[in-house]
């Protein structure tokens, strides 16, 4: 509607950068922001800053160098991520590898989310100002890193699973140091929460804030906390269990509201339910081979492949077309972050710039899976 | 020692020249001295939010690292100051300077202890407020002046951010000088010799007072969770982005002069300045009185410290309700309140 | 009414982050988590599977395990073996047998992913737990693994 | 009623079969080689059937969670795998278009708004242009850039690695 005072002050509507250089996009993303004001208007990310083409590089390389490709994808989940490759050769070469394989890999599954949500929450807080969190979160996120270190060699980049199985066994020290980590961080959890959640401007600047609706989840394609802090099962884990996934009980975390709020908490719920997973497991590991011989020139039946895994930011599918070669003829890995992304413009559009923050802290951006 | 200096300069030039020369040897040592003293500020605030983040802090340059911000500052000296080429010369250059002129301004009427106190002024709140307030014409000026989207977001948030919670520094200082009965801040010190502190004196109206002035006072001086105007997750560096070298280092030390001045002002107005609490140290004539003063600043900056690692941010929109709808009206109830007890010289 | 329990609530949720923070602050000399790195450098031990770098032993006489197969340069995705060998006459059988010129690594290609330690078949290539491999040229990332002179172990086969 | 539940569940591929086939003839289908039920559908009713799998009360195929343009070396073209959140069963919807100068197909990001960014995806990568779309550009190239890459006769010398 035209304003009925005539008024000589014209107003222009902002065209502003966020990133790629911007301590709230997490990387290498850029936010092209229309904004009115402190008023979103528009969002538009611009991405492909850190495109390494994965997809391309893995119709040249054979199957078990695809797996530490995808340790570069979604780095905090990096071995998720390999699980997924590996479970999909493993589907078409119709291997069943044994029990013992399963239970670690889904032990170090779940390790790796917690390793993960415990970043989000420290990034989230520093995102929203709190700048301490950061520090509390890494502390407890080090222990986790400490443990994959000894048993895998490598902090981040494990690439630990190897189709068939697992590279080596898990060193003597793991099952000690899981119990320890897990003893200290029941009494740490409380503490995030009692830090962050309860305080009344993290409350305002969270609660009501985003708001995603479950039919807009599910049309975005959303996915992991976003889509259940909406109320959608989206589990992968539940809904088409893989690995140890069937053997034990656990409860899918889920939010109604939908707001930024919702999926901290769904965050945190799942913090809980990945440490009583592992408890469930971890005195439990079956005695057994790591891993079943594969050819070393390893050759997928001609056919088509998908495999779903639930990482910390949702589900990754891990397409493989085969022509009977040693290489993949298509691998498309669909990454939650991309999906994740598209809620972007709905969520933020009306909000202040200070929620376009919180929203994109609650999304949990990790841009090399968005880029691949 | 000061005498011999002073009757040395009478001996050797006219009077009036000799009482130029002496202020401005004042000034400087006054100014020298709060630089430093800024800048331990900053040493202050890196270990205490160390300690707070189970990190240890500066430790290497000077034992404990406490030469490293003095190392800061010569670098920062030391380096080219960079520009975009589509800035507004003068006014980019000026706003610095006004931060940091405006910040020791306001210094000379701080009572460090009964001798030293600079200038002794009959409206010395007022004047403390009303120069503390006119810092944000630098922010603005800054941000305006940078060509810079970011910058300038900053300085508007900036701008409302102060308007705003001026009223309540000014209305809850208020509240105290009800009490008082005076603007200079000699003679509220001196009321609380007798009364004991007012604080304690004012009973609820003041602790409410108190922690009005301390939640506008963080907001006054741009400090976290009100540090929009350079909210680095969603601005990069806000108004200061465009600004290096030793103009960004004035805005930096004018943020920690400025808390010292608020928790100064908290310290006079509420718990008696220099006075030592209950008097114990009224007998030992060697005692710095400043001490207390100093200890007293100390705590109340280390309480804005801890606010500041502690929470999170507000948004901008949060932060005007916070002042409009609830700091606001409280402190106008509470005026009232304290009038009444004044009146009818109640103790609650 | 909401007004006045919303403020209660809010100064009350605020001391609690803030009892948070300050347990620690009151704990900070015992819980410093950073490390001081360069000084700790004798006692920071890396884990024994610590994947540092590749090398490859050799033992006092100056022999290493390598056979020159290749196994590795294969298995590597990013192409950072090359094998340049050779083939020599074994002294004992008389028979002409492969060996290696050099063992090319290229460290700054390395993404640590270990494929060629496992396929290596006699174990020749192991991972060194150094973790300080900047350089300031990059061609001294560059590495030769076996020594000058090495010649592989007898009875090493593939 | 009654018979309305006892339909409104997890459908095997056959049953899903039987209800897709009988809005177009043109359609073939086929689980070979693949864990799900795969639908190839001509290029000219890609929007009319995927709306419909969409909107179908016994199929619900809300849930739009891959999106993969393939270069059949003749053919280009995408695959879509869907799913529904309520009974959750899956299907896999394939086009193809002999096209390779301009190839064209029509837009489903109406349909569900994830394929707006994957089709760009697509886009990007293999050069398949999509109608009705929103905003097609490239997405992850620099837009400025040369060919699409990931089909299979692009070749670049310089940036290209081959083993």
């Amino acid at each position: 509607m035209e304003p009925t005072v005539k008024s000589n002050i014209k107003t222009e509507e902002y065209f502003i950068n966020m990133g790629p250089q911007h301590p709230a996009t997490h990387g290498v993303l850029r936010m092209m922001l229309t904004i009115d004001g402190e008023i979103i208007k528009n969002v538009e990310p611009d991405l492909g800053y850190i495109h390494r083409s994965i997809e391309k590089m893995c119709e040249r390389d054979s199957y078990q160098q695809i797996v530490h490709l995808t340790d570069r994808m979604d780095y905090l989940s990096s071995h998720i991520n390999n699980e997924a490759v590996c479970l999909v050769v493993e589907k078409a070469l119709e291997i069943d590898v044994p029990e013992r394989v399963k239970v670690i890999r889904t032990i170090i599954g779940e390790l790796t989310r917690i390793a993960s949500h415990c970043l989000w929450w420290g990034v989230m807080g520093m995102d929203v100002g709190a700048l301490t969190t950061y520090f509390y979160a890494f502390r407890d996120r080090e222990l986790i890193n400490d443990i994959f270190e000894e048993t895998c060699g490598a902090r981040l980049t494990m690439n630990y699973n190897i189709p068939g199985g697992l590279m080596f066994d898990i060193h003597p020290n793991f099952v000690k140091r899981t119990k320890e980590f897990i003893a200290h961080f029941k009494t740490k959890i409380p503490e995030y929460d009692r830090l962050l959640k309860g305080n009344v401007i993290f409350q305002k600047r969270t609660k009501g804030i985003g708001v995603l609706s479950p039919e807009d989840a599910i049309s975005f394609g959303a996915s992991g906390p976003v889509a259940r802090g909406s109320g959608v099962n989206c589990d992968i884990r539940k809904i088409h269990p893989y690995s140890a996934y069937d053997l034990v009980k656990f409860e899918e975390a889920l939010q109604t509201d939908g707001d930024c709020l919702a999926r901290y908490k769904v965050r945190i719920q799942e913090m809980w339910q990945s440490l009583s997973i592992i408890e469930q497991l971890i005195d439990n590991i079956p005695e057994g081979d790591t891993k079943v011989a594969t050819k070393a020139v390893i050759k997928l039946p001609k056919g088509e492949y998908y495999q779903r895994v639930e990482t910390a930011r949702g589900e990754l599918g891990c397409y493989v077309n085969s022509t009977g070669t040693k290489n993949p003829y298509r691998f498309k890995f669909r990454s939650p972050g991309l999906s994740n992304l598209g809620v972007i413009n709905s969520l933020a559009t009306g909000s202040k710039i200070g929620d376009l923050v919180a929203i994109m802290a609650t999304i949990d951006i990790v841009v090399p899976d968005i880029d691949r | 020692m000061i005498e011999t200096i002073h009757n040395w300069l009478y001996s050797i030039m006219p009077e009036g020249a000799a009482s130029i020369t002496e202020m401005v040897l004042i000034a400087t040592a006054y100014l020298a001295l709060f630089a430093i003293a800024g800048l331990y500020l900053v040493y202050l605030e890196r270990k205490v939010a160390a300690w707070f983040q189970l990190r240890l802090g500066p430790n290497r340059v000077g034992p404990f690292g406490m030469f490293q911000t003095m190392a800061d500052a010569l670098k920062l000296v030391s380096k080219e100051l960079t520009s975009n080429d589509r800035i507004d010369k003068l006014l980019y250059n000026l706003a610095p300077y006004f931060v940091i002129v405006t910040a020791l301004i306001a210094l000379a009427v701080l009572p460090f202890s009964e001798q030293l106190q600079a200038f002794d002024i009959n409206i010395g709140v007022f004047f403390l407020l009303a120069v503390s307030s006119m810092g944000v014409i630098g922010i603005l000026l800054g941000g305006w002046a940078s060509n810079n989207k970011y910058a300038l977001i900053g300085a508007m948030r900036s701008g409302i951010q102060t308007i705003s919670y001026e009223l309540s520094v000014g209305l809850s200082l208020l509240t105290m000088v009800l009490l008082t009965g005076s603007l200079q801040l000699s003679e509220i010190i001196e009321v609380q010799r007798t009364g004991g502190w007012l604080i304690l004196q004012g009973h609820i109206p003041a602790v409410i007072a108190f922690m009005i002035f301390m939640i506008a006072g963080t907001a006054e001086t741009n400090r976290a969770p009100f540090d929009l105007v350079e909210a680095e997750s969603e601005l990069g560096a806000g108004f200061h982005t465009e600004y290096s070298g030793m103009k960004f280092a004035y805005f930096f030390l004018a943020e920690f002069i400025n808390m010292f001045i608020i928790a100064s002002i908290a310290v006079v107005v509420f718990f008696g300045g220099w006075l030592s609490p209950f008097g114990i140290t009224d007998d030992i004539t060697w005692f710095p009185q400043m001490l207390w003063f100093l200890i007293k600043v100390l705590g109340i900056i280390f309480l804005m410290m801890w606010f500041r690692w502690t929470f999170p941010r507000l948004r901008v929109d949060q932060l005007l309700t916070l002042e409009w709808k609830y700091l606001l009206p409280i402190n106008l109830v509470n005026i009232v309140i304290m009038a009444i007890v004044i009146w009818l010289n109640l103790t609650l | 009414m909401s007004y006045f329990s919303d403020i209660y609530n809010g100064i009350k949720t605020l001391l609690t982050g803030m009892s948070v923070t300050g347990g620690y602050f009151i704990r900070a000399r015992k819980g410093a988590l950073t490390q001081q790195y360069p000084d700790n450098r004798e006692t920071l031990k890396m884990f024994d599977r610590f994947r540092g770098e590749v090398i490859m032993p050799h033992d006092d006489v100056n022999e290493h395990r390598c056979t020159g197969c290749q196994k590795c340069e294969i298995a590597c995705p990013n192409g950072t073996i090359e094998i340049i060998w050779d083939r020599g006459i074994d002294e004992e059988t008389g028979k002409k047998k492969k060996k290696i010129d050099q063992h090319i690594y290229h460290l700054g290609m390395c993404t640590m992913c270990g494929l060629c330690i496992e396929a290596c078949p006699t174990d020749a290539i192991v991972w060194a737990q150094n973790y300080e491999n900047s350089v300031y040229d990059r061609t001294s990332l560059t590495k030769v693994l076996n020594q000058p002179g090495s010649k592989v172990k007898a009875g090493i086969e593939d | 009623m009654v018979l309305m539940k006892v339909k409104s569940k997890k459908m095997t591929n056959e049953e899903i079969q039987h209800i897709v086939s009988s809005w177009s003839d043109t359609l073939t289908f086929s689980e070979e080689d693949s864990e799900f039920l795969n639908v190839e559908v001509p290029v000219d009713e890609l929007h009319k059937i995927c709306s419909q799998l969409k909107s179908n009360s016994d199929l619900k195929f809300d849930y739009l969670f891959c999106v993969t343009g393939i270069d059949w070396g003749e053919d280009l073209g995408v695959i879509y795998h869907l799913e529904s959140t309520t009974f959750r069963h899956a299907i896999v919807v394939k086009v193809k278009t002999s096209d390779r100068e301009n190839p064209t197909m029509d837009s489903v990001s109406d349909i569900w708004y994830t394929a707006e960014l994957h089709e760009m995806e697509v886009y990007d990568f293999f050069g398949i242009k999509f109608n009705n779309h929103p905003n097609l550009k490239r997405l992850f190239l620099p837009l400025e850039w040369q060919g699409w890459p990931l089909r299979k006769d692009y070749v670049d010398e310089e940036n290209m690695i081959i083993k």
